[in-house]
Order: C-alpha cells, then structure tokens, then sequence
C-alpha cells in the first residue's frame, strides 16, 4: 500500500505542468475557470496545441499517433488540465470513434480517419440517442436499407452534442428490421455534407446550444462507411460505451469546481464576515470535500488495477453515479455561494464579454451550471441504469 | 380550527385559475419572458381588471385583502401557472410598504397599482447585505430640505419596468443597525441614477443601481426618518408568505408534469411509471409537496401576529419549501431525462422558478439560522 | 382559514388538562418520561383510571361505552396524553378489535366481549403476521378447520405485541386452503387458556421483550367465536387496519421526544457550552422541529377534514411515513445528544430502577429506543408499502 | 501508487479471517458478550497467539507492524466478524500510549501485553469532555514524592477487565489547555478507586470511575510530566483508524447479509431483491461501501503523518464513515424488515456495532468540525 506517485510519476506530472504551464492560452483558460463556452475555434485551438506536442490522443497506440499512457498517466494528465483549467478534448473522434475503428474498422477506414481525427480535419459528432429510445438504446429506429452500394437512411437523432461543428457523424442504424432488439442493429460513418441531413439545435434549459436534433431523409451513404460487419453494431456500441467511461468519476472537474467554490465563498460577504466561516456553509462544504476525498481515492483505487491490466467492473457504475452526485453538489453549492447574484441570467457572460456586467467575479455562471450540469446524471447511462446494473451483478446470482 | 378557505377566497382562487389556463398558455409566458422589462403589459393589466392586485392590500388603502391567505391562495395559483408578472415586487412588497406608511403618502400610489397603472420595485438588497434584512450601506444625507442619496443597490428586481423605486437608505447608524433607517421614493429616470439591467435565469428582470449623489425632496421619505426597521420587515415578510405559496404552487405542477410524463413515456416497453423504484421516488415527492403546503399555511396564518411569531414561522415555512423544493425540481428532471433538459419543455421553467425562489429574501440556512436565533429568543 | 382552536375545542382541552393533572400517576409519567417499561400492572392501572372517567374508548360510540369523540376531540386527548408522559392505550381489544366487533361482531360477541375490553378482564393481543408474511399479509397459512361446532387450528403468528400478558387473541385463520390469496380467511377470536397454545418470547435488538411468537397446535375454538362470515375475514382486517391508523403521524410523541432531546442538549456540554448552541446540532434540531411543525399541520388538516366526515385517502399512507421518519431522526438525535453515554447498555434502567447508574438524567435509554423504533417504519405496513400505495393511487390511471 | 498489501500483510489478513471463520461463530461471540469482563479469554490467548496483538505494535518495542495499514487490515477483519473483544483498548489504544513513553516504562507491560497476558484501559474521557481530546478535570497533585488522583472518568471503556488502568490527568493548567497534562499507571484495584462496569449496547463493558484521592509513587506516570498531549493525540489518531477499519468491516457484512436476504426471501411470489425499489438501495449501499473503503486506506495511508495532516484525514474518515455506517446499518435492517429487530438474528450486532462507533472519539459533526479547523489552519 503506498499512497504517493512513485518518482516515475511525478516527474511525468512535472512535464505536464510545464507543458500546460508554456502551452495553454489564458484566453482559453480565463473562459473555462469562469464557465463560458469557448466556441468551435477555441476547441479547435487546443486540439492543435496537444497534437502539435503529440499528446491529442492519450489512450491511442503509439501507431496511430497516440500516447499509449497507460491509466495513471492518463489520470494524472486528467487531473493537472482541470487543475490549469484547460479545455476538455472533445472526445467524440477522439475518445469514442478512434477506438472503435482500431479495433473493428477496416484499414481502409484506420488510414482515412484517423490522422484526419487527430488533424482536425474532421470534427466528429455522435448519432446513438433517439427521440423514444433514451436510455433505452436497442430500441432505435433509424432505419438503413442497402440500396447498390450505399445505404439509404431515414430518422432521427437526437441530443447530438456539438453536432453543428461536426462535418461527420458515427451512428447506429437498424439495418434489419425484424432482428430482435439488440440485433439488426448496424455502425455507419456519415459525411454531414450528404443531402438530406438536417441539424436542428436544442435550446438547453440554461440558454445554451450544445445539443441538437439530426433528421436524416433518404441520405443515400457508401457501403465502405461501415464499420465491421452489417448488423453487428451493437458490439461496436457497446465496445465504445465503454471507452468513453475513462475519466468517469470527474474527479478533476469536481475539484476544480470545489476550489471556484471556495474562492467565491472567502469573497462574498455573511453578516460581516466571509461566507466561508459560516458553519452551515463551511460545513456542507466540508462534506463535499470529504466525500470528494474518498472519490478521488476509489478512482485511484480503479485507475491503479486498471493500469496492472485488470477489467473495471461494477466499480465504473459506482463511480458514476457518486462522481456526478459530488460534481451537482458543488454545483449546488456555488449556486449557494452566489446569494441573490444566482438570480440574473446573464447569457452573454457564457459567450464571451461580461464587461458591461455588474455582477460579482464567479457569479455570473453559477445557475447556468447547475441546471446544465443535471444532465450528469441522466445523460452517459442514466444513474438509473448504473443503479441497475449494479444490483444486476451484485444481487444477479439471487435474485 | 377550519382549513377550508373562505367563499370569497375560493371565488378568487377558481376565476384567477380560470384566467390563467385561458390565457396563460406557455405561448404566453415565452412572450412575457422576452419582453425588455419582463412581463407583458397585457397580463399585467387583466391581472388588475379581474381584482388579484386589489386583493393583495388590506381595506383601508382602498384593497380588499391583504392577509396572509390572501397572499397565499393568489400566488399558490400564480406559481401553478408559472407566471413572471412582477406582483410579487409591485403589489406585495412595494404595496405593503406604501399601506404602512402612517402618513398615508403612497394613497395615490396604490390607487394607480390596484388599478394596474404604476410598477413600483423595492431596491434595497446590496452587494454586502446577503440576506441581511436590515443591513444597508447605501446613506440618505440631509442637504438643506433635501435628501442625498450615495450608493449601490443590488439585484432590484423589476426596476426596468418601474415607474418608482422604493429606496431604503440610512439617515444614521451602523451598517446593520435597526435604527437609521429611512425608505424613499425614488423617480427610475431621476437624475443620478444608473441602472444595468438584466434579464433573471426564471423570468423577470432585475438592475444594478447606483446612486451618485442623487437629491431627492425630503418629502419623497415614506414612514418615519430612521424608524423605517419594522415596515421593511413587515413588507419582506408578506413576500415571503407570497413567495412560499408561488414556489408551493411551481413545485405542484413540477410534480404534476413528472406523473404525466411517467404515465405516457414508454421504455423497455412500459410506461417507466411502472418501475417501482420511480414510483418510490414520485411517493417521496408528493409527501414532501404535502409538507409544502402545511409549511405554507402555517406561514400565512401566523403573518398577522407579532413579529417574533410571524417571522419563526416564515422561517420554518421557506426553509422546508427550499429544501422541499430543490429535492422535487431535482427529482422532476431527472425522472423526466433528457427532455427536461430542453428550454422548450414547461418543466425547465417550473424548475427555475422553484429553485431561484431560494435566492430571493434568504436560502436554506439563512432561514434556518433565523428560525433557531428566533426559537431561542 | 383558522390555525386556532375553536373556544369549544380550548375548553375540552383544558377538561383533558385538568384530568391528567389530578389522575395520571407521577411514577407512570416519570417511567414514560424516560423511556422504561411500565409493565403488565402499569398498563392495568392507567387503563382502569380512564376508564372510572368514561375516556378508555375515544373511538367507541356511547352505547357501548365510549366516548364518540370527534377527530379533533381525539387529537387533542392524544395530544395532551404525550405532553404529560400518559402511558399509550394499549390498542389490541379498544382500537383494534372493537371497531370490528361494534361493526361485524355478533350481538352475543358484542355484550360479551366489549365490557370486558373495558374493564380489563380481557387483554387482547393480535394475531395477524407470520413467519414468511411480513407486509404481505395475504399469504398467511394458519389453518383452520371445522370440526363439528369448533375449528382446529394450527400454525404460526409472530409479532405478537405484549402477547405474554394477554388472555385473548384476534386471529387471521385460512379456512379455504383451495381460495385465492385474500379469500378463503376468517376472523377468530381464541381465549389463549385453551390447550394447544404456546407463546415464546421474541428479545428485540435492544433486549425488550415486546413481542412473541404464537404456536397453535390442534386449539380447539368454538365456532361462535367466528366473527362475521367464514372466509370474509380480509374485509374485517382491512376495516381494523384502517382504524389502526388514528394517530398514525405520531406528532404527540415526536413532540415529547422532541422536547427530551431539548432538555439533554442543554444539559451536555461540549467545548464548555451546552450542545444546545452548537451551530451543527442546533440545525439538525431546527430542521427536524421545522418537519415537525409541518407534519403536525397535514395530520390537522386530515383530522380536520375527517371530523367533517371525509374519508381519509392516500395522506394517511403520507403521514405514516413521514412521521416515522421524523420519529426516527429524533431518537437519531437523542443518541447523538448522548456522546458517549450513548454506549452503555443499561438495560436495568429500561425496568425501574437506575439508581445504582452513573449515567446523567435521560441518556441511559436513547440508544434502546434508537435501535426500538426502527420498526416504526418497518411494522403497520412497512414504508415500502405505503409507497406502493401512494404511487398506485397517484399514478394509477397512468401505468 | 499501490494499493495492493503487502505479502505480510496479506498473510497476517489471510490467516486472521481463517481464524475467525473457524472459531468466531454468533454461539462463540454471544459468549464474549455475556462475560462479566465483556469478552472471552480464550479467544484473547488465540488472538495473541496468532500474532495480532504483535501486529499492532512497533518493533522498537517487541511488535512487528504498528503502521496504519496494520491496524486497518486487523481491524476490518475483527469488523468482519464482528469481534467484541478489547483489542483497541488494550493494544491500540493503551499499546500505543505504552509504547511512545521515551523512558520505556511500558516494556515489560507491553511483553505481556503482546504475549496476551495483561489488559489495560484507557480512563481518559470524563463528564464534560465529550469528545473533547484534551478536555480533562481530573486533577494530579503532587504530594510529598507521590502524586494524588482526583476526579472522575466516565465510560472507561475495558475497566472492569483490566489489569492496570492508563489515567490522564492535568498537573497544571486550565480544563482545555494543551500542557499540564500527564498520563499515569493505575492498578485497577488500588485503593481509592472506585468503578461501576456496566455492559454496552454493542458488546464490551465500560464503567464510571471515581478517583477519590487515590495516591501513587510518582513513578507511576509515563510520559513527561505535564507534557503528554502529543502522546495522547497519537494514541487516539491510531484508535481511530483501527475503528475505521473495523466500522468498515461490520459495513462489508451488513451489506452482505443484506444480499444475502434479499435473494432468498420470498414475498408477492418472488425473492425481494426483485424489486427495483429495493435493487437501487442496495447499489446505494454499496456505492457508500466503496467510499467508506477509501476513506479507511486515506486515514491508514497518513497515520505516519505530521498530526495536522493525519487529522484532518482522521476526521475526513470518520465523518464520511459516521454517515455512510448510518445508512448502511438502517438501509439493512430497513430492507430485513422485521427479523433485522430480533437480537437473535446476527444483523443486530452489527448494525449496533456500527451505529455506536460513532460514540467512540467524536461524531459525525464533531468530525467535521475538526476537518473544518484542520483544513483551515
């Protein structure tokens, strides 16, 4: 048992540091601390700052252009970007579609998409979620039928993060209709400039665009945009579901979202004093902290056993549902923190300029965020589902 | 003991109800919500037509209500409907203030607000007040007759759309002293007045105002000069009651919503309000909803006894209903999924106004610490 | 609207006063007050007294005995009784079993039994759940067959509340084994003297014998101790269970538990002041007093209301597990109260005497009722069911 | 970064599970609880025998272990089991105390002690100190070359077992300050000592003590004279790591029994763990569960610490586990129903177990406090 980073460790974090520390525009970092949006050529920016230092796709091979870092350092370059407040990677291309296609695309489609990917030549988005089918994926709808060699597909996606950046998008699509649910179901590659395709944005409940609707009429795409076999998508699915479980517990965010806390609380004033020498708040904070504290350590306690080559399990499931209760509680908390400064929507704060605004520093985005930030706990396998399959592997023998 | 309300109270309820189902569509609301001074004229004056301001004022300032049941059975509907009109601000915590002035100075005032001709807004939150009620940096300085006013109020809700501003200022006294006190009538266009205005996360409006040695008659004070303590308690209070009963009502359609919604949404093939462990969960919220609305009675029977009472009871009322409130809006959401998550479906609305309700007069452990400062006493 | 009493209702409330002053025994209100057992002759006495007053049946109509008060009038006995530390009506034969005999009961049955319920000659214990039928009442197994004019009957009840004093049983019997769950039961009563009988002590986690188990092996009872029809015994259990449910909330003794976790939180000291001003025990107190203050206002409204004739719907299922729950946080409360006095198991002091205790006034039982009252939420229809009750009734039309 | 045991460690766990596997049966623990003293001897000479008693104990003073994560794998293991025995008394906390007097005092006490021949208790806590750690009336007096005990001591926990008592008093100083306070040996049948045992709720016994001018050589006290506080702090920080641990093992086993109940009582026609209402509590139990571990290997990992440090992480796992023990204990005895209220059925024990570890040290808010003060400083 030994807590601490070996020497190895440290030294890599001291790298990361310093990367962050030469290498991260403040304008990017200014704008994350404060919780605005940075707009497609802030992502775009960053993505070409870590790929010009080769550190774009941390858990792709070395082959592809990765960094091949094994749990921990990808832990530990995790947690010193959220501490510098540097952007998260858009992982659609990066986190969910790469690996899939290193594992089940063709060599054709690695050699096309790959390098593309890390170039930013393609921005990705994802076409899983349907109207009617939420947490229940199998029962999409989409509909593909193989017409020569293309494909013709007609439906509708739906919560398509970033979708109006994206000039690609990976779906799954039902390509035998009568298979029973989990089968039929098939993983195609879609170029957004094809007729037929119509990005629709969804307004979030605190005024934000990050999601949209993708409707689909007779989009006619090449049979070489499939991704392994026909009809054996959900394979491919589930393979990338969970890939895009690293970095589940948000250990990071949380903790940066915990020090914004802190700030805010030593600054706004309580009787005369700062808010933070309030016992209740000072205790509810404390709480936080604590259970964040032990979080961070079963995250460690995974990341460790997972770097020795061991599955995660059931654990990830856990992490979930208590990484995104922590990280809503302390949005909770910042909102607490604000006072009446909750109140005021001040929506141009979360696109760029809030010169002209009169509130306190760290106010201004702290409702938005806690009502964005409900989505944690539904979207990614709702807590409901991760509480299910916990109880299905745990009591599954018995029950 | 009686729990029923009275006839006259029930006729109110029933064609305040009415009027809102009719007219109060979400069509509407969007409409009232982008509006520059955040709500929409129109509304506002049938609101005065069908007599709901009125009802908000006791008898002898020309109204015909003004108690704590009042207040509770016309925002409970008001918050069903989700509705952002400023009556809380206009009628209730200007209007109290203007019907406790012992001169009778606000009569005009309060003759055009029942009628729906005036928009009145109570700046007097500050950027170190919190929720402080008596905590007031901003000074009123004699200057021959006249008054001077320095400073900066915060978060003035429905100053854009105000014709006058009710300002509270201090004439004497230490930042957080009872006495010292004095309110004052203030014209939104007077000169010396800087106001930023900005639209509020569940509708509504509210400004930063500064006071730049703005000069005032000194016959613009309302209320005794430096005793003005216990008419902005008063006022705050009956805002309370009101908010409790708006946020009780946001909180039964939060509620309402999530039970349709489980009834018709259909996944793994049935309706997901067949899973026991959802059921569980809207069980829980409708228990708290009845926890609500005691809370909410026990407020706005006891705002007519003396402070001490009135405000332990207050107290307890928007502590519970903040806890309350934030468990059924979170609750709300996240039974509901992804929809719930889009600015187009009511509920986001209905969650907003629950949850923001906190940030107005004093959050959970504000009140609590109240309600246990006044047990003590 | 009216919060208050009406003058009517101050007056009887100051009758109930008046009483308690003049008749209650100090040695049983002290016994209450700290939380020990009272005893077989304790119970026999405080019964006997109410009933030289004409108050031991709030429920009963006047004909036979009772006192035909309202739901307010009840209230406020019940009320009163918490206040001054009354030790509770025992509820087996007076608001169990006497409501089904004035309602299904024969004429013999009733000029027999009731009095008897009343003087104290009877002792009534219930005979509802068995092992392997908690909440699930319907599937009980007991069987009872006819055999010229008795029935035989053998089986098991458990729970059997302070069975070890009693002289009566009221069972639940199976006398169609072929029925459906809820057909095919009967309603007996059994004198406990006939042979056949056996009752075994069940030791409570906190060491209290409470409640036994009834053995009946081959009991003979005559048929005219059927009450109503054979095989309808579901209908008068249901109609028993409902009027179990009169002061379901608990309010008068969340009051007066309340007030003792007060009391000991002035008494102790910590950090050299009471815990009384502790800012973290002060919340929790103000927290559970402020639910209170809420749940004391639902349960008027539904008195309120059913003394105007309303049936009580789904609120009682709410008010059950609300107050439970408050119940509970306040014996939680009192065994945080304690500090370390919360440790000794002075199960002495729970029977009489503590003189030869070192601990201070009101700690030697707060972890014994901590661990007691567990089964508030647990017995009279755990608060699982109630749920399943409030969501089929609330959501029922819709799933 | 490695959280794997090391292969003494794994052994020493290995070999104590087996052990109590074997001989600790619900019969064998019934037996511990019922002695006048609250345990069984021959367990105690088993439990040496093994080498537990050893494994808690520095090597510099004839142990061989003594680290953080030596008590934490002991102490989650007697958890496990559900173990009453004195270990933490006599061992941990007296062990510890024994061990840190720079003059060795303690050295052939410590040989019994390890060879399982002697038992000690702690007499520290008292009236008005709740968990106060340096909060002590009892006073020393200097008197010719002996000293005299003064006070009283409340809820010694192993006193009426015990050999020799461990005795904090003050010499000098206020009822909370850090210096003037000493540690002195006791022979629990000195004269002027008075004791009343009394069982506990969760096995073990613990009496009142009254130090009625009870005289001693002087030599008697271990320590420096008046500067036994750090001693004392150390002590107790190891004590509650190993009550940590052991919380965490009574967690793992009410959690399981809870599983185990679930899948094999019937009720409606299925086993209950088929009702997701009930499924979600489960994975709510063990989600707690897995925090509760972390917040063990956090207060092990920093027992070697500087004391802020290891404090704070001390009071950060005593916290969470107060609050995660608390659920688990009821979600367990909740989701049992009503055989969870028998004394008969093991649950009992360990739902006592975990719910009065909280009582030991400091509760839930006394935690957080300290985490608040630490993490401040």
């Amino acid at each position: 048992m030994d807590l601490n980073y070996s020497a190895e460790e440290l030294a890599f974090r001291e790298e990361v540091r310093e990367f962050l520390r030469e290498e991260l525009p403040t304008d990017l970092s200014d704008a994350v601390r404060e919780g605005r949006s940075i707009g497609k050529e802030g992502h775009e920016r960053w993505h070409s700052i870590l790929n010009a230092r080769g550190w774009l796709a941390p858990n792709w091979p070395r082959a592809y252009g990765g960094c091949a870092w094994n749990a921990v350092q990808r832990h530990i370059f995790e947690e010193e970007c959220c501490r510098a407040h540097a952007p998260r990677i858009v992982p659609f291309g990066l986190t969910m579609l790469g690996p899939v296609l290193q594992k089940f695309g063709s060599d054709a489609q690695r050699d096309y998409f790959l390098p593309r990917i890390l170039s930013g030549e393609h921005w990705w988005c994802q076409g899983y979620s349907e109207p009617g089918a939420g947490s229940d994926l199998a029962s999409l709808r989409t509909r593909a039928v193989r017409d020569g060699d293309h494909y013709v597909i007609n439906g509708q996606k739906t919560w398509t993060t970033l979708g109006q950046y994206a000039n690609w998008i990976f779906c799954l699509v039902r390509t035998d209709p009568d298979a029973k649910q989990q089968e039929g179901i098939s993983f195609l590659l879609i170029d957004m400039d094809t007729p037929g395709i119509e990005v629709r944005p969804i307004i979030l409940l605190d005024g934000t665009h990050e999601v949209n609707e993708v409707w689909f009429t007779d989009v006619r795409v090449p049979v070489e945009n499939l991704v392994g076999e026909e009809n054996q998508g959900w394979t491919y699915a589930k393979y990338l579901l969970t890939h895009e479980r690293t970095n589940i517990a948000g250990v990071g965010f949380s903790q940066a979202g915990l020090d914004a806390v802190k700030r805010l609380a030593r600054q706004q004033m309580h009787r005369g004093r700062p808010l933070a020498e309030n016992p209740h708040f000072a205790a509810r904070l404390a709480q936080v902290e604590i259970d964040l504290m032990a979080m961070a350590t079963t995250n460690l306690r995974i990341i460790s056993a997972a770097a020795a080559g061991q599955a995660p399990g059931v654990e990830s499931s856990m992490l979930k549902v208590k990484g995104t209760e922590i990280r809503q509680e302390i949005n909770d908390l910042a909102r607490r923190a604000a006072g009446a400064y909750a109140m005021p929507f001040a929506s141009e704060a979360l696109e760029g300029d809030n010169s002209n605004l009169a509130q306190p520093e760290g106010t201004a985005a702290v409702s938005a965020q806690y009502f964005n930030n409900r989505k944690l706990s539904i979207f990614g396998g709702s807590n409901e589902i991760q509480k299910n399959i916990i109880a299905k592997v745990k009591l599954g023998g018995r029950t | 003991m009686n729990f029923q309300l009275s006839e006259e109270r029930q006729m109110m309820q029933d064609s305040l109800r009415r009027f809102l189902a009719d007219r109060y569509s979400a069509a509407q609301r969007d409409e009232s919500v982008s509006n520059a001074i955040g709500f929409a004229p129109q509304i506002w004056a049938q609101l005065a037509d069908l007599g709901i301001l009125g009802a908000l004022l006791p008898e002898d300032v020309g109204g015909y209500g003004g108690k704590g049941f009042d207040l509770s059975t016309v925002f409970e509907e008001l918050g069903r409907a989700g509705v952002v009109e400023p009556v809380l601000d206009t009628a209730v915590l200007c209007g109290t203030l203007l019907a406790s002035d012992p001169q009778g100075k606000g009569a005009a005032l309060i003759e055009g607000l029942i009628a729906g001709n005036v928009q009145l807004a109570f700046a007097h939150g500050e950027v170190n007040s919190r929720y402080e009620r008596l905590w007031v940096e901003t000074r009123a300085s004699a200057y021959g007759d006249d008054i001077v006013l320095i400073g900066r109020k915060s978060v003035v809700v429905n100053a854009a759309g105000a014709d006058h501003l009710i300002v509270s200022a201090r004439e004497s006294g230490d930042t957080d002293d009872r006495e010292g006190l004095s309110l004052f009538l203030v014209d939104t266009k007077a000169e010396g007045l800087q106001m930023r205005s900005s639209a509020l996360m569940a509708g509504g409006c509210a400004a930063e105002i500064d006071f730049d040695n703005l000069r005032i008659p000194s016959s613009a004070r309302i209320g005794p000069a430096g005793g003005a303590s216990e008419m902005i308690e008063a006022a705050l209070a009956a805002a309370e009651v009101a908010l409790a009963a708006e946020t009780l009502g946001a909180m039964e359609t939060a509620t309402q919503l999530t039970m349709d919604y489980l009834g018709t949404r259909q996944q793994f093939g049935r309706p997901i309000g067949s899973f026991q462990a959802l059921q569980h969960r809207v069980a829980d919220m409708l228990i708290e909803l009845e926890q609500a609305r005691s809370a909410v009675i026990n407020a706005a029977g006891h705002l007519e006894e003396q402070p001490a009472v009135r405000d332990r009871h207050i107290a307890a009322a928007r502590n519970l209903i903040a806890r309350a409130g934030r468990k059924i809006a979170e609750e709300a959401i996240q039974l509901h999924g992804g929809i719930a998550m889009t600015a187009e479906y009511e509920l986001a609305h209905f969650a907003k106004r629950i949850i923001l309700a906190e940030h107005r007069f004093g959050d959970a452990d504000t009140q609590l610490e109240r309600f246990i400062d006044l047990s003590a006493a």
